[in-house]
């Protein structure tokens, strides 16, 4: 019998598999907390509970910014969010050599780039409307942080869900973005959201800071998500695993 | 060009969730000078040619009828700007 | 602090013949001499805004209380055996065994979304969700049953879009999943489209919370967001309470909703449960403070004393009587023993809500309000929030129901119209198929999240919507509502019987147990004889049929006056079922699944 | 009390899907006046007391940290009224 988390905090012993401690943040209006820290759980790592007003991130080894409506969402999505204390522990965490993982989804994806570690910005949906759907994604780019157990080309099955998700930025940008393969997930067939190019997600130019609309940490678990089976999500947790692991292979090296 | 501006305001005596967030956040950035926010909406209508008061007639009524929701809104300010 | 010349009640015993607005706040005649036979003296302003309101229909259900009952009679021991909390409180609980409750209840917000669809339907979101917390329960679902005019009506669209979309702007900012509804269209609706509201909550058994302040001498607050003239715009005649002529009295007869507040509030208030740092709660919704109050104070040690001038307000221009009425949303009120107020100060920090402390519980029996130390209200809170009037209102069968229902499609003309050739029947399909109330309901579901939580086994294209409880054991709930009005219009009885028949089925189709049952009561006016009698049958329908199948009703919603002029809606008693899963891994989709070649197609029952 | 009212526009090359949905409107309920219509944010801010340098400084720079994204707005005005 398991209680549910008052937050993002899976507060369950810590996984034998994997060491790795993964940082949730909650903001106030922070809604996927709790979802993402169940992924983290099954794709073998620890979740560990970051509160936005705090400034100690805790060792952890990569930090997901969760979905929801931070502060409301009133001003601009993640407008607010980007200020708390923790944001700017991760865009220094994020910047430095160390180069810690860190990937935001949906409100977390504005809330990077309102922090300017991503490039661009999210406006309203072209149809004005919150939307909900499964959602097809195309891997671009498996070579992030959080995508390396994908294929590249594969097709993905995830969750759609936001008001504010038409990702637009200058044509400059959009240019560089594709010529440095920056592009980490395309929306496939129908445009949800008007976002440029068809833009579901981007990453840094290091690969460490990824963005993503969709929600991957909706289709981890089968009979809960996509059409009841989806599982597509979950390695976007296991990447970053491997992904930490690797690093520390390579440190020891 | 010509416009026409339209400004649109929560009523004063209607809760405005944008502004209270707004105003929870200023302390927190060192912006200590102001003791309540709210957020209204600005509409640019853009005019070929020139505005003539029945085109300006036209912004008012379009103001107070699809611009702004009467019931929690005030249209406070419509005006030419060249 | 704005100065007002306060009616205390010294000032009311001193002054018997002071004219009071009691007509303009609502009072029948012999509902007014009521409150002054129960004082012993005409009423404060401030008390006459409290018994106004309480005893408005919409709070003493003072037309529908003597029908209710039957729900509460019509019932087994067996039906008993797993309601923990009956009806009565904010909303009934159910044991879904592990040591887990259920709580969960369907509330109506017409009016007001007509009025002003987003923040009518928002706001009524906020309300159920707020009612399930008070229980001590984490909200994890909701659902919207809804009824519009007709399509095609020049006014549907600004209702339909403003109601959605304010069902969608405030559920998705909670972080609810929405799991289903309806979505009906039929002109009888024009003018009163149906905004009901479903929330469903679980807790451990320790965990649930009713509201009632015990224990002399525990602290009473009040917190969540600020006081302000929302609710009362109505009811401006109070402005006159003050006997002052200067003061600006510019009340909005809207309330806006904030859901980022209401997020937060829940987070708060699950942590205050997790620490047990409160001994009573209740949410403040219609009534506000007057409701909270005599409530909280009547379901416990019977006393309690409010100094109203500690109320944060978001307009100082408020009187007290408009404090006390106000329907601003998004608050809460909690008694706290004192040792717990430093822990309870450091949640609501943490949290940066705001509160303050109002007073204490005591064991006198009496609801003391002051204002700025003088006695604005003394009152048994009893009276106020219990011993409202109780109305036998005459009803009887409409005679037009025999030709309504002589005109069956057998008898009728049309009879001999029914589709027979290929054509014919193709039209026929077609036609059905485009009916907006047949068709996809993708283009409102798609505005609601339904995956938030990570919880959802079913919701949309579904026939329930099912919720895990616990990740373990695969624990969870089943839950639809339904009613089909044109029946409850043919045959209120049977119609209401039906609607709880096709709620159970639902349910029962995706492999739970039905356990529980809610309702809203949506009817015309309870002074128009033959709407009574359709409320009146609805009622004996639906308790004769959850006796039959052995299910009870542990909570729900009468909304009354949804009519234009003298025609009322169909009677629509929205029937809402909740079943309980063991393992929602068993959960039955319905429609075909992938590899289905070779399945057997049956069809059960008559 | 006065007021520091801040506007702020979506900038001309970003698509605003608002301004864009209003202009397909206005014509359908007769305004056909407006060749373009684009929506963007006005801002109260309530000061106590009187307005400094420094307080129009503290607003200024609100506007273009908080108030404003600079990837994708302007502020056009910035401006004290009583
Ligand atoms: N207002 C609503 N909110 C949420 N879900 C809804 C709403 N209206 C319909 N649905 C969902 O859409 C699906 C189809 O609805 P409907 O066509 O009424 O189904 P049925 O005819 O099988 O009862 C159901 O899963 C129902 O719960």
């Amino acid at each position: 019998m398991a209680e549910l988390p008052l937050i993002g905090n899976y507060s369950e012993p810590e996984q034998a598999l994997s060491d790795a401690r993964i940082g949730v943040v909650t903001f106030p209006g922070t809604l996927d907390d709790r979802d993402a820290a169940r992924a983290v759980k099954l794709a073998g790592a620890t979740p560990v509970s970051l509160w936005h007003g705090d400034a100690d991130l805790q060792n952890v080894d990569a930090v997901i910014i969760p979905g929801g409506f931070s502060y409301g969402d009133y001003l601009r999505a993640g407008a607010i969010a980007r200020f708390a204390p923790m944001m700017s522990k991760i865009i220094d965490a994020a910047n430095s050599d160390a180069k810690l993982p860190v990937l935001g989804i949906c409100n977390g994806f504005q809330i990077l780039t309102e922090s300017h570690l991503l490039p661009g910005s999210m406006i309203k949906n072209d149809h004005l409307k919150f939307i909900c759907r499964e959602q097809v994604l195309t891997v671009e780019n498996n070579t992030t942080a959080w995508t390396n157990e994908y294929a590249q080309g594969e097709q993905i099955a995830v969750v759609l869900k936001n008001q504010d998700g038409q990702y637009v930025a200058d044509e400059a940008t959009l240019d560089a973005l594709e010529a440095e393969g920056r592009v980490v997930v395309r929306y496939e067939g129908w445009n949800p959201n008007g976002s440029r190019r068809n833009i579901a997600g981007i990453t840094n130019e290091f690969g460490n800071v990824v963005g993503l609309m969709p929600h991957p940490e909706h289709a981890v678990e089968a009979g809960f998500g996509p059409d009841h089976t989806g599982t597509d999500g979950l390695r976007f947790f296991t990447s970053v695993l491997t992904n930490l692991v690797s690093k520390t292979a390579g440190a020891a090296k | 060009m010509p416009r026409i501006i339209v400004d649109v305001m929560p009523k004063p005596e209607i809760l405005d969730p944008q502004g209270k967030a707004i105003v929870g956040a200023l302390p927190r950035l060192g912006f200590d000078a102001f003791s309540s926010v709210r957020q209204g909406k600005r509409f640019e209508l853009t005019v070929e040619g020139e505005v003539t008061e029945a085109i300006l007639a036209q912004a008012k009524e379009a103001a107070a009828t699809l611009l702004s929701n009467p019931v929690i809104e005030d249209v406070v300010n419509v005006e030419v700007q060249d | 602090m704005t100065s007002f010349n306060i009616d205390t009640v010294e000032n009311a015993a001193a002054t018997p013949d002071v004219d009071l607005p009691w007509a303009e706040l609502g009072l029948k005649q012999n509902e007014y001499d009521e409150i002054v036979k129960l004082l012993e003296r005409r009423p404060t302003a401030a008390e006459l805004a409290m018994y106004s309101v309480m005893w408005s229909e919409h709070c003493s259900y003072k037309s529908s209380k003597v029908h209710l009952r039957q729900f509460g009679d019509k019932v087994t021991e067996d039906m008993k055996k797993d309601m923990l909390v009956g009806i009565g409180e904010n909303a009934g609980v159910t044991n879904l065994g592990d040591g887990w409750a259920v709580t969960f209840k369907v509330e109506s917000h017409n009016h007001p979304s007509f009025v002003e669809p987003y923040q009518g339907a928002a706001t009524g979101i906020g309300g159920i969700v707020r009612d399930i917390i008070s229980m001590g329960a984490r909200p994890v679902a909701v659902m919207d049953p809804l009824r519009f005019g007709a399509i095609d009506h020049p006014d549907t669209a600004r209702l339909v879009h403003g109601i959605v979309s304010g069902i969608g702007g405030y559920g998705n900012s909670l972080g609810l999943p929405n799991i289903g509804g309806e979505v009906v269209f039929d002109s009888v609706y024009q003018a009163n489209p149906l905004v009901n509201a479903l929330a469903v909550g679980v807790m451990r058994h320790e965990d649930i919370r009713l509201a009632n302040a015990s224990g002399v001498g525990n602290k009473v607050v009040l917190f969540g967001a600020r006081t302000g003239g929302d609710g009362i715009g109505g009811a401006s005649v109070l402005a006159s309470e003050s006997f002052d002529d200067s003061k600006p009295s510019k009340r909005p007869a809207v309330q806006v909703g904030d859901p980022f507040a209401e997020k937060v509030l829940i987070e708060c208030c699950l942590e205050l449960f997790k620490n047990s740092l409160v001994e009573g709660i209740q949410d403040l919704g219609a009534a506000g403070i007057s409701c909270a109050t005599s409530e909280l104070a009547s379901n416990g040690d019977g006393g309690m004393d409010i100094e109203l001038t500690s109320v944060l307000l978001r307009d100082p221009t408020l009187t007290p009587g408009e404090i006390l009425m106000s329907e601003s949303q998004e608050r809460m009120m909690a008694v706290v023993s004192p040792e717990n107020i430093e822990a309870f100060e450091a949640v609501m920090d943490k949290w940066a809500v705001e509160y303050s402390w109002l007073g204490e519980v005591t064991d006198t029996g009496r609801l003391i309000i002051t204002w700025d130390g003088q006695k604005i209200v003394d009152v048994d809170p009893r009276t106020v929030a219990h011993d409202g009037p109780v109305y036998e209102r005459p009803y009887h069968r409409p005679e037009w129901l025999d030709k309504v229902q002589a005109d069956t499609f057998r008898s009728s003309e049309a009879g001999s119209n029914l589709p027979s050739t290929g054509d014919e029947l193709r039209a026929a399909t077609l036609e059905l198929m485009a009916s907006p109330n047949m068709c996809s309901k993708a283009w409102v579901t798609n505005q609601y999240d339904r995956f938030v939580g990570g919880n959802t086994a079913l919701a949309t294209p579904d026939d329930a919507g099912v919720i895990r409880v616990d990740e373990e054991t695969g624990l969870g709930v089943a839950l639809s509502t339904d009613c089909n009005g044109r029946y409850a219009y043919l045959d209120p009885y049977t119609g209401a019987q039906l609607a709880l028949a096709e709620s159970y089925r639902n349910v029962a189709t995706t492999g739970a147990i039905p356990m529980a049952v809610t309702d809203c009561l949506n009817f015309g006016s309870p002074e128009d004889p033959e709407v009574m009698w359709q409320f009146a049958e609805s009622v004996r329908g639906l308790s004769d049929a959850c006796l039959e199948l052995s299910v009870p009703v542990t909570g729900g919603n009468v909304s009354l006056y949804n009519q234009t002029g003298t025609t009322p809606i169909h009677p629509t008693p929205v029937v809402g079922v909740l079943g309980r899963f063991d393992d929602v891994a068993r959960r039955t989709p319905s429609g075909w699944r992938e590899n289905a070649d070779g399945q057997a197609i049956y069809l059960l029952g008559v």
